[in-house]
């Protein structure tokens, strides 16, 4: 966009700026209107979901619904505790967003990239992790015992989830050989735009678990324990309301929309799909946008479905489900990962094979065959570590730390 | 010269070294690790003006995601008062300022004399012809897949050193704040509190032995050994 | 609802000991679950049987509304006679003594010719804001002439607006009849003969024409609905008054409202028999088409109405006593 | 950045964030103070890794390598340390550094 804004005349600075701050517009209007979509549309399918219709008055199937409740929360009286940190309780929610919004800045729409960065799946990581700092900002800040339990919480589950987080792209970090979001898009549209990592053995049990640890992240039922209304009113937001709240909301249902679109990028192929490549052009593009709208929205179905069925769970069972089953399971999928990437891109690892075998090559009928091995293999694996992580963590098998209603009954406990 | 990058840069200087000067004056010990985390950022964004973009990626995970919410986790759990009057540096912090300003005094006209030499030896470490202004730089800076290679081939052995160190970090980091069952100290119930006050038997005390002014120690009470 | 109803496959019982690998299989069925409610819930029709547990239920209210039980009771209104625009009330404070929030106002009417007290209110007036619907009122009235009203959209910005007088109170007995006929029905003998010993002990205009405006028996529907139109006389006849109520709302509004309501008691089939084209014409109706057929039509005439949430037997017992009291009477 | 920003006037900026964090680590009396010092300097000591890689060696890797060993260090230094701060408190109730003084005569 640059380039062109200087063949328009505009000096090469200048144009720089222009088209940073239309880059800027465009991500943060996306953003925002994807944010009030998703609220809506999570509200309708929940309430399908629960034999009810949902917010159906405002505009055509209530679609406006936002917009009033947004005007709504703004005109709401601002309030802040008397004894609060008042520079600490302002900034918490800039914080949050603040973080939600740089995350959106390499995230790409479709095959629209707007900032190509060579880390850019860790930046998203990163950026994520800049939450706790605004969750421990307010819940110190309001001076609320609820509000500091919340935000305490909220850090503990954050730190704890972002581990397993990290450590699931590292297997598609390995299978691309790169950090890059473009180039990971780009090797995934082999079989006419089809060979989306969540098909190979690696990429499945990837996107299970990375799916699984983003909902913690993005504290999603069943995961909501910072806000676990019935414990601690609402976390760390307990002190915070009219405008001050509507930004912490917009930060949870942005980062929840940066999830749903990092996930789709990464195993669902992101804007590939049959037939992209074939239109071309800007036809093309609109067509990958609208591909990877649909694998975003199924995916935030998915959310939505999750948190119409499982209830929340308890602070030790949240914090045992990230150690004791995440944990292992990423290791092993890295593991079954490097004997993927070896088997069908050892041209790129071992030089002194490729010398001595030739490339391997998409066509090459031998390469099928290592396909199959690959993908025999990896599977052998996974389900194996699956099984074994199943069987370890069955309450069964763990009968002694568990305490049977007798005992219960009995006082023996 | 590029006014946009000497803009940024001006810019983030003043943030890091901002919000270091209000890391080491603040009295409220929170908003000094609030600074702290600005500071990080800060730096985060120099690394990313100097197009480390890894680096910058790792300084935020890091130092600003982690690091940053360890200090505050620490400061959250050992509950220092920063009431009106407690001292929060040492009463010659004076020298501490001098010692720094001489430092600062060294270095900086070290650095300057030998500016010129390294702008020269700049220009010629930057291949190919020098970098025109505005356009793209045609020189390929080391990216994450270089760094990568190195760990694997160049800095293996360091590489592996460090991972026992972040191992032997992370044990002795339990081991050392590992709190045994019978040393446990927990905030009672104002009927326990209540009740041990009626043996006689807990007064709350400072390391000396001496008895603590109930709002300082915010009730917290021994239930080991050394109560007796 | 029955358990029978509750087929084996909608009952998972997940067996918390068993020492078989279980891979997450609750979690999936349970997805599996919540799946199949949205799907017939987004895809399947609108669900109007009561023992099934699964698809849409709602009743999109303001377009749409339930029918409401003849005894249900919101707040108390007073009755007039259609033919002569007499009250039937008789201003005895038996209300007034009773009203436990104490919100109930009469001035007895004097004759203005001997200074003696008549058997009719001068003044009425009762604070809605305060009301708390016992209808302890309408139940201790020995002349029927105060009655539980159905109407619940009282909601107003304007809380003087509340406390109601007379001529906001009044209703014609033939809007009671539509609303309650049963009701009305077991009473109705009794609480005209009263009447008309009243109205003999009335001399002149008294306890008469409250604000209703009526002389000689002169129809009174049309003349307190300007604004419905649109609404047939006779189903709209009723809501005169309450049309006063909410004067705050634009016209349409007022209309279709009235529309809504007036389809409504067409559907209780509520005796009026003119009513029944009000039910084709007004588009409301499609909306509830696939409503219960119960509500829709009342073929068995008001009795059945009443009985819609009862069981048999307890219809049967109410019909026998009803038939009792009927005898007694003399019928 | 390169021929825009002199090299210098990032190693200053380096030096005085140096210089801020050696104030902060004498100064306080904290302990969590000190380390938060401790912190900014080591910071700045990677600003300077960082620059220097950035200005003299860009196609190389061995400043970054080193910035990075830095983090991985400071964060293992933080951990042990913080969790020190923990331990002392819990024994002592105070993280004053010049009330922890059980070894002076």
């Amino acid at each position: 966009m640059a380039d062109a804004l200087t063949q328009l005349g505009f000096a090469s600075w200048l144009s720089v700026l222009i088209a940073s701050i239309i880059k800027v517009t465009l991500i943060l209007v996306g953003g925002s209107v994807g944010m009030m979509f998703l609220t809506w549309y999570e509200r309708r399918s929940i309430s399908y979901m629960q034999d009810r219709r949902g917010p159906n008055r405002v505009g055509p199937q209530g679609l406006l619904q936002p917009i009033s409740e947004a005007i709504k929360t703004m005109t709401k009286e601002d309030a802040t505790p008397r004894d609060a940190d008042k520079i600490v309780h302002f900034l918490a929610p800039v914080v949050m967003l603040g973080a939600t919004v740089l995350s959106f800045a390499v995230i790409p729409w479709g095959r629209m990239f707007p900032v190509d960065l060579n880390a850019a799946v860790l930046f998203v990581i990163a950026t994520g992790g800049l939450h706790s700092i605004g969750m421990m900002m307010a819940g110190w800040g309001s001076n609320n015992k609820f509000a500091l339990l919340g935000g305490m919480r909220g850090v503990a589950q954050l730190i704890s989830y972002e581990i397993p987080q990290v450590m699931a792209i590292i297997p598609v970090v390995l299978m691309t050989g790169s950090m890059s979001l473009q180039k990971i898009v780009e090797a995934q549209n082999d079989f006419a735009g089809l060979g989306w990592y969540v098909f190979s053995p690696v990429g499945l049990l990837g996107f299970a678990l990375f799916f699984t640890a983003s909902l913690a992240e993005g504290e999603r039922t069943p995961f909501d324990i910072p806000e676990a209304d019935s414990e601690i009113i609402a976390g760390y937001m307990t002190e915070y309301s009219g405008m001050k709240f509507a930004v912490f909301y917009l930060s949870n249902y942005m980062s929840n929309l940066a999830v749903c679109f990092i996930t789709a990028t990464l195993y669902l192929g992101g804007g590939n799909g049959p037939g992209v490549d074939a239109l071309g052009g800007i036809a093309g593009g609109l067509l990958s946008l609208i591909y990877f709208l649909l694998k975003s929205f199924a995916l935030f179905f998915v959310m939505v479905l999750i948190r119409a069925t499982v209830p929340r769970l308890r602070v030790d069972q949240l914090m045992s489900f990230a150690w004791k089953f995440l944990l292992p399971l990423v290791l092993v999928n890295i593991l079954s990962a490097s004997f993927w990437v070896a088997l069908l891109r050892w041209d790129q690892q071992w030089p002194k094979l490729t010398e001595w075998f030739g490339a391997p090559s998409t066509a090459d009928a031998t390469n099928w065959g290592r396909l199959a091995i690959a993908i025999v293999l990896t599977l052998l694996i996974n389900a194996g570590a699956v099984a074994l992580i199943m069987r370890l963590t069955n309450r069964n098998v763990q009968k002694h730390l568990y305490t049977t209603d007798e005992e219960l009954a009995l006082g023996l406990s | 010269m590029n006014p946009i990058a000497i803009g940024v840069f001006i810019v983030i200087a003043l943030l890091t070294l901002g919000s270091g000067i209000m890391v080491v004056t603040v009295r409220n010990i929170i908003h000094s690790a609030l600074w702290l985390i600005a500071s990080f950022i800060g730096v985060a964004a120099l690394y990313l003006l100097m197009e480390a973009e890894f680096l910058a990626v790792v300084q935020i995970l890091v130092y600003a995601g982690a690091v940053s919410i360890l200090v505050l986790f620490a400061i959250m759990l050992t509950r220092q008062v920063t009431g009106e009057g407690v001292r929060v540096v040492f009463e010659r912090w004076w020298v501490a300022l001098l010692i720094a300003l001489g430092l600062f005094g060294v270095i900086v006209p070290t650095l300057w004399k030998h500016g010129a030499t390294w702008e020269e030896a700049a220009k010629l470490a930057q291949v190919g012809p020098a970098p025109v202004e505005g356009a793209a730089n045609s020189l390929q800076v080391a990216t994450a897949t270089e760094i990568g290679r190195s760990f694997m081939g160049e800095y293996l052995l360091p590489f592996e050193v460090v991972s026992v160190l972040l191992l032997m970090a992370l044990i002795g980091a339990v081991v050392i704040a590992y709190e045994e069952r019978t040393r446990r100290r927990r905030v009672l119930t104002l009927a326990e509190e209540l009740a041990l006050k009626k043996r006689g038997i807990v007064e709350p005390r400072d390391a000396e032995g001496a008895v603590m002014p109930r709002e300082a120690e915010g009730k917290v009470i021994l239930l080991d050994s050394e109560q007796a | 609802m029955t358990l029978s109803h509750l087929a084996t496959e909608d009952v998972f019982v997940v067996e918390r000991n068993d020492a078989d690998f279980r891979a997450g299989q609750g979690m999936t069925k349970g997805l599996g679950i919540v799946f199949r409610k949205f799907r017939k819930a987004l895809f399947g029709k609108p669900n109007s049987d009561r023992a099934d547990t699964e698809g849409q239920f709602n009743v999109q209210y303001p377009e749409e509304r339930l029918a409401m039980p003849e005894a249900y009771r919101n707040m108390p209104i007073l009755l007039y006679d259609d033919a002569t625009g007499h009250e039937l009330c008789t201003s005895c404070f038996q209300c007034e003594r009773i009203c436990p929030p104490q919100v109930i106002h009469i001035t007895q009417a004097k004759d203005p010719a001997t200074g003696k007290p008549v058997p009719a209110a001068a003044k009425f007036v009762l604070e809605y804001d305060t009301c708390m619907s016992c209808g302890y009122c309408a139940e201790v009235c020995p002349f029927d002439a105060i009655k539980m009203d159905h109407d619940f959209e009282l909601s107003t910005a304007n809380h003087p607006e509340l406390d109601v007088d007379y001529n906001r109170l009044l209703r014609p007995v033939s809007y009671y009849e539509t609303i309650a006929p049963t009701m009305w029905s077991d009473v109705k003998e009794q609480a005209m003969k009263k009447l008309q010993n009243n109205i003999k002990r009335r001399p002149g205009d008294i306890g008469r024409d409250h604000g209703q405006k009526i002389k000689g028996g002169a129809p009174v529907a049309a003349a307190a609905t300007p604004a419905a139109g649109a609404a047939p006389a006779a189903a709209a006849k009723p809501r005169g008054p309450v049309a006063a109520i909410g004067k705050n709302m634009p016209e349409d509004k007022t209309a279709k409202l009235l529309a809504i309501r007036a389809a409504n008691a067409a559907k209780r089939g509520g005796g009026a028999a003119d009513a029944a084209p009000v039910a084709q014409a007004a588009p409301v109706v499609e909306a509830v088409a696939d409503a219960p057929a119960a509500v829709s039509a009342a073929p068995t005439g008001p009795v059945a109405a009443i009985g819609q949430n009862m069981s048999e037997d307890k219809r049967a017992k109410l019909e026998a006593i009803r038939a009792a009291k009927r005898a007694e009477r003399g019928e | 950045m390169v021929g825009s920003v002199p090299l210098v006037w990032v190693l200053t900026l380096a030096a005085g964030l140096f210089c801020i964090g050696l104030f902060g680590a004498l100064s306080r009396r904290n302990i969590v103070g000190m380390l938060m010092g401790i912190e900014l300097m080591l910071n700045s000591v990677n600003i300077n890794l960082v620059a220097f890689w950035r200005y003299l060696q860009p196609t190389g890797t061995a400043g970054l390598i080193f910035a990075i060993f830095t983090i991985a260090v400071a964060a293992a230094e933080v951990a042990v340390g913080l969790a020190m701060v923990i331990a002392i408190y819990r024994a002592r109730l105070t993280i004053n550094a010049d009330e922890i003084d059980t070894l002076k005569g």
